[in-house]
């Protein structure tokens, strides 16, 4: 078995999801399938009851440089004991960034769909809960940090189950 | 007081906007030698953010590796605050 | 709500993802996750066993115009009944390919990734199953229809369960 | 045999490639109004093909609506026989 292909990006420049792919798959041999995840931000941010709350102006996203590509590197390695998948790329943008920007990208390679699927959703749910990327909102000229959603938590625990 | 070395204290996220009165270069001293001790005298220091500090999901790492309350800060470490993530 | 965007075209060009997930987003309002899947022509065929067999030259691949398209729009459709979904793309090469070239992509937007995920998945899984194509691999000059993988139609009838 | 209009006849994949010497356009006729006639009459006419044609999950369609044995055929339907898909 080839040794799995990794690659983790913290930028504050957009991506092309084309490229990033291509980029995935140099090297790589007898891949037959990419899943890919792109994570954009929302016009309107939702509450746990899923209300929508005011207009979005901005999000600005803020990482521990160095902590963060290490959680997310050690997440893509767990998600490789897991499944077999030949290649990952994670993008995760910070700065502020405006409404329907990308945020984040997931591209996973693997022989099989199955196990990129499963791959690509594993990592972006443990992400979501484990890499240290902290979001503030502004609406209406205002600061607010993101709180976490437990909905986040209560999917990832299911990994486990 | 008796100075064992200088380590970094950071704060990221929601903590960091409420710790800028907290220098990040702190000296490791009787008070000062665990990071359930560095909390503590946060809390002196700043109650309100030690309030925060406390609160659930909020997760402390040292040289970028999660450690636990016991851990006993060495000279030259990076200890960090992290509030609840909300990346992705 | 909004209705579902559908786009489904069979096509002997490549495509690029980047393009198409834009393509994809045109229009379509507080889209947060897009979930896409390449599939592409893989150098090795297996058998079902998982042994490789030799080494493919071409893949030629076969429709029924018209109906592979409304074959395609039915499962898309079928999609959106299960889950949350505010747009679909889905695109099917046909005619003669090399290994490492694109076949198949789909491209799914949701204001949310879990919804994005399983309709992505399941597009694939019926598509696999369902849609009027047809594979022909060419290896050491003799060209040989593909049976159907009977992992397929059972990873499909899970859907069902 | 009186003829009762003419219909397409279509195969694809595996079939069409042992079924050259089938005429693309029919005519519906005594011996062929449902597609358990044609098919019967595919097989009298070549057995290699008709022994295809009974193979699991062969389908036919019928103006690009899968359809079941007894569908009686109309004149100007488009009838083709489906081999096991293989796409994506």
């Amino acid at each position: 078995m080839s040794p799995l292909k990794v690659e983790v990006r913290i930028q504050s420049n957009d991506f092309d999801i084309e490229m990033e792919i291509e980029n995935l798959r140099l090297d790589l041999a007898n891949i037959g399938a990419i899943v890919t995840f792109c994570g954009l931000v929302r016009e309107f941010e939702c509450n746990e009851a899923g209300r929508n709350l005011d207009v979005l102006s901005k999000l600005i996203l803020e990482h521990y440089p160095g902590m963060t590509e290490k959680c997310i590197e050690d997440i893509v390695k767990e998600a490789a004991n897991k499944w077999n998948i030949e290649g990952v790329i994670v993008v995760h943008r910070v700065g502020t960034l405006n409404p329907n920007e990308k945020i984040v990208f997931v591209g996973v390679a693997s022989a099989h769909r199955l196990e990129a699927f499963r791959a690509a959703e594993f990592i972006m749910d443990y992400l979501k809960v484990h890499a240290t990327l902290w979001k503030k909102i502004v609406i209406n000229g205002e600061q607010k940090w993101i709180e976490p959603k437990s909905s986040d938590h209560i999917k990832f625990q299911s990994w486990s189950d | 007081m008796s100075s064992k070395g200088i380590f970094r204290l950071l704060f990221f996220g929601r903590l960091r906007d409420i710790s800028h009165n907290i220098d990040e270069n702190q000296a490791i001293k009787d008070e000062i030698r665990s990071i359930k001790d560095l909390t503590s005298w946060l809390d002196a220091k700043d109650p309100v953010l030690g309030k925060e500090l406390v609160k659930p999901f909020v997760l402390v790492s040292v040289n970028k590796n999660i450690v636990k309350n016991d851990y006993i800060i060495s000279e030259g470490d990076e200890v960090a605050f992290l509030p609840p993530v909300t990346g992705g």
